[in-house]
């Protein structure tokens, strides 16, 4: 399945860019996200809430394959 | 003035002391208001480690904060009950001294204007995907946590 | 910004959005502040018996309501961590639509200006002699009590 | 004594002035309301609060003989 996954703030200075896509064959958010962790070593060490379809979700949550994102803290105001 | 569908919170840099007095004037023929009250969120010189904050660039998941913007709106005309209200946020660069955010609701009476303004910037800070970079004076930067 | 001598706040008539927006103004070169809250009252179109509020004419005991503004500024000094405050109240004739009391608070941080603003303002209709005639539209009045 | 008293609002309506002086034998706020009362007979129907040299006061309390307000109810804001 192929998703898109957007990156904000300072996890966007991690990945070095705003968005990707990625072919996945994962059905959890958690799978998602150990992906990413082998592919940007240094995303363990941040603080990210995770987002799909504008929503967000925990690493339990299935995957049901569009937009994923990873917010870091809010600093709205 | 509610509304149901959701719109764009966002302006490009500053919010200027001209766009809010204006805002104000333009609610001079609402005659049942009896009451406004105004949240301005202004960008602090914040001294940290001996740097000082020049200003604050901020970037958000537009569509997801768009969203949780008009969530945090609806919910506050179900709650309270008020004649207007309306939310500016800033994107981009906002220097200190500058307003990034501006929230202003109007009620017939005072007692409701209070709790509403509080719930909605509570709101606010902590629902909304907008992410803020203080840059310094040496043009290093942090990244600014909502506490 | 905190004085110690009273100041007159008031203002023959109302009080206009370019004053509000340029004492925002007036702000933006405090950059410790990071937060603004601003309330504003403003005259309503009541309707009573069947007629309708057109003006209110507000007039005071100006000496011991100067210094009742006064005790009201030094309480809540005391009280809340402000950078600045700024009340300003209408005597004479205002229309409905127009605003007649200004109270702006600043602070470095929010939860302070929402606390200080409330109490601020409820302190003012409690025990600051100002006195309102409600004018219909057709000249006859009644006087305005606050609840 | 010569003392002055202000009047406001409804107040000033059923007194039809605003201020005035007037000589008293009192000792107390209520002997000066007493001879008020005599002279508007519309004031007993009327709400007030009294100030005496700019600080609210209760009938018992002593004349010290300045300024006397008669407040009616309060409609700031």
């Amino acid at each position: 399945m192929l998703i898109t996954i957007k990156y904000f703030g300072q996890i966007a200075e991690v990945t070095q860019k705003e968005e990707e896509q990625l072919e996945v064959s994962e059905y959890l958010i958690s799978g998602v996200i150990n992906t990413l962790n082998t592919k940007y070593s240094d995303l363990k060490n941040k603080d990210f809430q995770i987002a799909q379809n504008q929503e967000l979700v925990d690493l339990e949550t299935e995957l049901t394959g569009a937009e994923i994102a990873l917010l870091p803290p809010f600093a709205g105001g | 003035m509610k509304d149901k569908k959701p719109k764009n919170v966002f302006q490009e840099g500053a919010i200027t002391s001209e766009f809010i007095g204006n805002s104000i004037y333009k609610h001079q023929t609402k005659t049942s208001i009896g009451a406004h009250n105004i949240f301005l969120g202004q960008v602090r010189a914040d001294n940290i480690d001996g740097k000082t904050v020049s200003a604050i660039e901020y970037t958000a998941y537009e569509d997801m904060a768009n969203q949780k913007f008009h969530e945090i709106r609806e919910s506050a005309f179900e709650k309270f009950d008020l004649t207007c209200m309306h939310i500016y946020h800033s994107l981009g660069k906002v220097k200190v001294g500058e307003i990034c955010l501006f929230v202003f609701v109007s009620s017939p009476r005072r007692k409701v204007v209070f709790e509403a303004l509080e719930y909605i910037v509570e709101a606010i800070k902590a629902d909304v995907p907008v992410f803020g970079k203080e840059i310094f004076e040496d043009e290093s930067h942090q990244w600014k946590v909502n506490s």
